[in-house]
């Protein structure tokens, strides 16, 4: 009944053999082949969440875990996200690494005590003796015409948070890669995964396919190779450009992917960041980037004020001031409840008001 | 613990009778039902029956994106319902509530559209209607209930008046009673004496989970015991038996006794909401075992068998339903979306400056697009 | 026994004739003033939270007020925050108004699910039917050596949140009138009490006292008249300045004007912005303040990154950026759990790295 | 309801009788407590008064800012902590918990250090003595013992070891009873038949709210039922009756049976804390008629009753507890506070740039105030 918590040796081997080194898949299958391959590696690492066994998740990205891996490595809990967080943290001080999951964004509220004043603190009240290598997945942000609360952007929360790392991927090699790299941290992780991309599909290099890349950043996740750990740990270009920065994460670097190929139509060359860390922020990055395009605009779903946008802009006038052309625009949420489907295309940025943003940047004229 | 795909059942195959049940309760006891509350019963687990079923065509014609169908808990929505009175008493539902919105006079193209994405909570008019907006954290207005039913004695100056204090009952499934909110919900009603009715429909699954994974010690019920909030298990498929013993828990908060609990064992015999696919977790054999009687079909056996009413009566109920439900249909085809402004319009009571400058850029950014669309 | 839910008329006027207009009073007198007062004029008005009643609050900001007011209005409850935050809703929704306390600021976080999606969403949800004129206290902020989970800054959490207005009094007089001012308003407010400033004192023009003021801001509080309402909307000057401006709320106001006065040694006219309102923002008065000092400092005790003063910086950059002078500093705690006693003065924003950020700010050089 | 400074008593005058007292439980039965356990548990209830009203001294000569005593709780955390084997067991303590700590070998000085408010959880090293750290938000521990327990089977793989499993204690209040991760542990706890025992230290009072404001039913042990968890309640001043209850519940939980709940109904003789003022809501009538027998005094009485030790032997463990008290006294006068760079070095395994960076500032600007405070 127990057999499968530590995984035979031989299975990985046998497994990785029989797939190829470049995969399509969806958002959600490269999460759930990160997944698999974590419960190969580690005999710590567990899975646990509401619906995520029998059922492998309402997104399906633990689907089939369950069976291949055991139902006591995989585990539906009572329906209670408090109850999940306090338990992860209760299996970490016993040596596992667990990886639980709330269901939706908008139900980590709940955990927060949790979070924030044990996930958190953990290790720093201990001394560092009982580290809290928990990765927590966190189904994110809108678009997807769901129900009240399944919708939430978390993400200048959680940034805030001391003792906390924070990553959102923006595609498939990003969701693959980031969390096998997240899962094998010491420190806890919150994984935002962008909910409105998980059927959308791309390339993904595998682990150990042999063609992992060397260089740091986009170059390597473009040019085909499997980042290697060091690529993993800041900011990437998603798009190079010379005239401004679009600095966006989770499902709004997609966006402005979009919306700087509509800007090239015009002759605006557009530099896609995707931030990929939120905590810690990357601000090299940032600095390099905006150094070189001296223009930012920073997109994202949650509301305006108090939002991670205020951090990234104020990095990067920090750390651009004397050359910026213009100050940082933000394009984001409003200050409102994230809205029924009817509306949440009028809230979440679109194309126009991110074209509008790049406008306000470019015509800005001192005084 | 099982490895995947098959699992045990909610209730086991002998069905309710296994369920534990909390010790007998001191709840008072009330007058019978009556032929007219059965006839009433009749009438509007069948309009609910109907308006569930199309609302689950309608997500697959489009017309609504998503519904979390309440197919087989229709005795025990309709039955708490008509024991509280909506004029007085204030009723908090979950996502799952029709039936018991139908019941309390709630507009069904107004509830519905939530379902169709219009806005979160639905159209209609809590503070009129006493019932709550549609509550999509699970377990999210227990607590809230129980502000309110203590508000009612606070009102009240501690004198219980003549005609009782008024009532809050609060829906909530087996999945919702692990949260740690309904647990802070029952020891405040109970140290309070507040006037509410915790109305558990334990339908046997949240989600993919079935109750003896979810439940400890298996009855929700049960849990009264430990608070000294007297509890009441009853045949949720059994819409007299679920009438009954929800009034002796309005009688007994009525009365200014404080808090009940009544648990209604039940089934949720469709899928969680429209994207779920219970094949995953559950056989269509484990479903046939577990579900138990029609609650619809049940009431319209005894119909016949008590020589209550006749089959044309029950006919006409059928009849009548079939149009409400194809009225709603036109009515939610109809409606309109809501004016983005009420996404700044409605958030204060007093909108903040801040607010309002956003209101104008998202208008401004917005009319340029209306004209450029048009141009 | 009864008896008190509703007020005795007669009463607020007799006392309001036994004080008189202006008073030497500590911050938790003037709260507890204020409520007192609240509790007299509004009969809907009910105080509920841990140790509120018979003991009148840890930090005795409720003392009193259940012999006076009963025991009905003001009550304890069990020990539980998501508990008090979620029967207040209810009481909202039954008509009254609702004054919860929670104890300590990091007693907050078991009670966000319900202040996020319910205590916010509330008059949204139900279009406005449902208002929720709940007014949240919060004991907030270190400085007291206070045992772990005590010396939290939750604003940027906060003001992040749709639906919530937040304010931070930094002495007496405010406390008084932003206080009644809060609870008076048909929308919900958190309500940050500098717990590390309670005891202490300063003069407070009382309301009806007959000399309140009538001129906007500082002016009015200095002058020795009671705010009028309009005082209480926005910012306040606490000290006026040419040179640079530091921007504060909460404690950190009192530990600014005393930096502004070592400054003023050195020649350098510091002007001091108590923001009050930390959501909304008063972005007018840091464009003025600003727009006058072309350079400016943030000063707040929570970790840096995601910290409101990103928002405070940004909000002051998209206004001034042609006539700042350089990027808007930011002086603040750490990314680090908040430390215990021994070491919360290396924590909290000390007189020598506010003087450190001013110095930064008056020395920039572009390029 | 009361009105104000007058309150009406935690366990009425009757004493401990009058607390409602679960159905009996189905705990396995353990060895008698011999002449030894008993000899141990009055050397250390002994250490730990004198350590506790030291500590309170401390505090008013300003040696440590604040403490929580535990004053009349000694036989309830010395009888509970000696149940366990911290060499395999995890025990998870409040803020209250000097007793715990010490029965369980943890350092004194280290223990006090947070109470001298150098280091948040203290200075020991919880990962190699068992015993985590100071817990400080109330009830925010319980669920970690619930998932620690819960690691236990699984790192058994479901075989029960010959030895049993390695058992989780986890200590709560009558206030913290009301939290709801209380209720979510122990519906965990259940469900997954996690080794965990819930012992929950009812003194009366939850700072200045009397239990019968508190704990709604009169009894957290009386919850257990509603979970199926077995649950017992013991009279918390009676050392040897602690430790047999305990004892069962982790004979219990050890054999695979699942959790278990042991409430030992004590008192808090003291204030909250150094800082509180209980005469704002109890008079000193009120305490002595509510305390009971002191637990030290019941204990050395016994010994006396029953010749197993004498007056001279318990004279020894006396002045054995008052120079190790004057001991810790002179350790925590050394205790050096801690550097400020571990503010930034103990956040993380791995540590950020981003906080490295300001861990340099920090240390920049530092070092130019101490330069310039020597010149
Ligand atoms: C706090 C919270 N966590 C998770 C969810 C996601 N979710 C929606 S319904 C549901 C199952 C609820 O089960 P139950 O309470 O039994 O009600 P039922 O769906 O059976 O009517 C879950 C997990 C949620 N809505 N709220
Ligand atoms: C979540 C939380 N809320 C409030 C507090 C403040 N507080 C500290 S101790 C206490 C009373 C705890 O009572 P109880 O659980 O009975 O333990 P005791 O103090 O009696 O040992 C309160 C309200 C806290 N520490 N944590
Ligand atoms: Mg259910
Ligand atoms: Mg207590």
């Amino acid at each position: 009944m127990h057999e499968t918590l530590t995984a035979p040796k031989a299975e990985p081997e046998t497994r990785m053999a029989q797939v190829p080194a470049q995969l399509e898949l969806s958002l959600q299958g490269a999460l759930n082949l990160a997944l698999d391959e974590i419960l190969a590696e580690d005999p710590k690492a567990l899975v646990l969440g509401e619906d995520v066994g029998t059922l492998g998740g309402v997104f399906r990205v633990t689907s089939g875990l369950a069976a291949k891996h055991g139902a006591e490595r995989v585990f539906d809990t009572p329906l209670a996200e408090s109850g999940i967080l306090g338990m992860s943290i209760g299996l970490a001080m016993a040596g596992f690494h667990p990886i639980p999951e709330v269901q939706f964004d908008g139900f980590a509220y709940p955990a927060v005590n949790q979070i924030v004043c044990q996930l958190g603190r953990m290790n720093y009240r201990s001394r560092g003796t009982l580290p809290m290598p928990v990765t927590l997945r966190v189904p994110s942000f809108g678009g997807i015409r769901a129900p009240e609360h399944h919708g939430e952007s978390l993400e200048a929360l959680f940034a805030h948070v001391p003792g906390l790392k924070v990553v959102s991927p923006s595609d498939p090699q990003q969701g693959y890669s980031l969390l096998k790299a997240a899962t094998r941290m010491p420190d806890p992780v919150i994984f935002m995964e962008p909910k409105s991309r998980y059927w959308q599909k791309g390339q993904v290099v595998l682990e150990g396919s042999g063609a992992a890349g060397t260089a740091r950043g986009g170059a390597a996740n473009d040019g085909g190779g499997s980042p290697s750990s060091s690529d993993l740990t800041g900011a990437r270009i998603a798009r190079a450009g010379r005239h401004l920065t679009l600095v966006a994460w989770g499902a709004m670097v997609a966006r402005c992917l979009q919306v700087a190929e509509l800007a090239a139509e015009d002759g605006i060359d557009v530099e896609v960041l995707d931030l990929r860390w939120l905590k810690p922020i990357d601000a090299e990055a940032l600095a390099t980037s905006v150094g070189k395009t001296r223009r930012a605009v920073v997109v994202h779903e949650a509301p305006r004020t108090s939002g991670l946008g205020g951090e990234v802009a104020q990095i990067i006038t920090e750390r651009c001031f004397a050359t910026l052309k213009a100050p940082v625009e933000r394009v984001t949420g409003f200050d409102v409840p994230y809205p029924s489907g009817d509306l949440e295309d009028e809230y979440i940025p679109n194309i126009d008001r991110i074209l509008f943003g790049i406008q306000r940047v470019l015509e800005y004229k001192r005084g | 613990m099982q490895t995947s795909g098959q699992s045990t059942t909610a209730h086991g195959r002998a069905g309710l009778a296994d369920a534990p049940r909390p010790p007998l309760s001191d709840l008072p006891s009330v007058e019978p039902v009556t032929g007219s509350d059965l006839v009433e019963l009749y009438r509007l687990m069948t309009a609910v029956r109907h308006l569930d079923l199309a609302a689950i065509s309608w997500q697959r014609q489009g017309i609504v994106p998503a519904y979390a169908p309440e197919l087989g808990q229709e005795a025990a929505q309709v039955g708490s319902a008509l024991a509280v009175d909506p004029k007085r008493d204030f009723v908090f539902p979950t996502y799952r509530e029709l039936g018991v919105a139908r019941a309390c006079g709630v507009d069904m193209v107004e509830y519905m559209s939530t379902h169709k994405a219009t806005w979160h909570g639905g159209l209609w008019n809590p503070a009129e209607t006493h019932v709550a907006p549609i509550q999509a954290v699970v377990a999210g207005s227990v607590l809230h209930a129980v502000g309110w039913a203590h508000g009612q004695t606070l009102e009240a100056h501690g004198e219980l008046p003549a005609e009782g204090y008024n009532v809050a009952i609060t829906y909530l499934g087996d999945g919702a009673s692990s949260q740690g909110d309904v647990h802070e919900a029952m020891n405040f009603a109970a140290i309070f004496k507040a006037p509410v009715v915790f109305f558990v429909q334990n339908n046997g699954w949240a989600i993919s989970v079935p109750t003896e994974r979810q439940v400890a010690g298996g009855s929700v019920a049960a849990r009264g015991a430990g608070y000294g909030i007297p509890a009441i298990q009853v045949d949720g498929n059994d819409a007299a038996a679920v009438l009954t013993a929800t009034r002796r828990a309005v009688a007994h908060a009525r009365a200014g006794q404080g808090p009940a609990i009544v648990e209604a064992m039940t089934y949720r015999r469709g899928p969680h909401a429209t994207s779920d696919d219970p094949g995953r977790y559950r056989s269509l054999e484990d479903e046939r075992l577990d579900a138990g009687a029609d609650p619809v079909a049940r009431l319209r056996e005894r119909f016949v068998a008590e020589g209550i009413a006749d089959a044309a009566a029950l006919n006409e109920a059928d009849d009548a339903a079939a149009a409400e439900a194809e009225r709603v249909r036109r009515g939610v085809l109809a409606l309109g979306g809501r004016p983005g402004a009420e996404m700044f319009d409605l958030v204060f009571q007093e909108p903040t400056d801040e607010l309002l400058r956003q209101k104008a850029n998202w208008q401004a950014e917005t009319e340029w697009h209306e004209e450029s669309e048009h141009a």
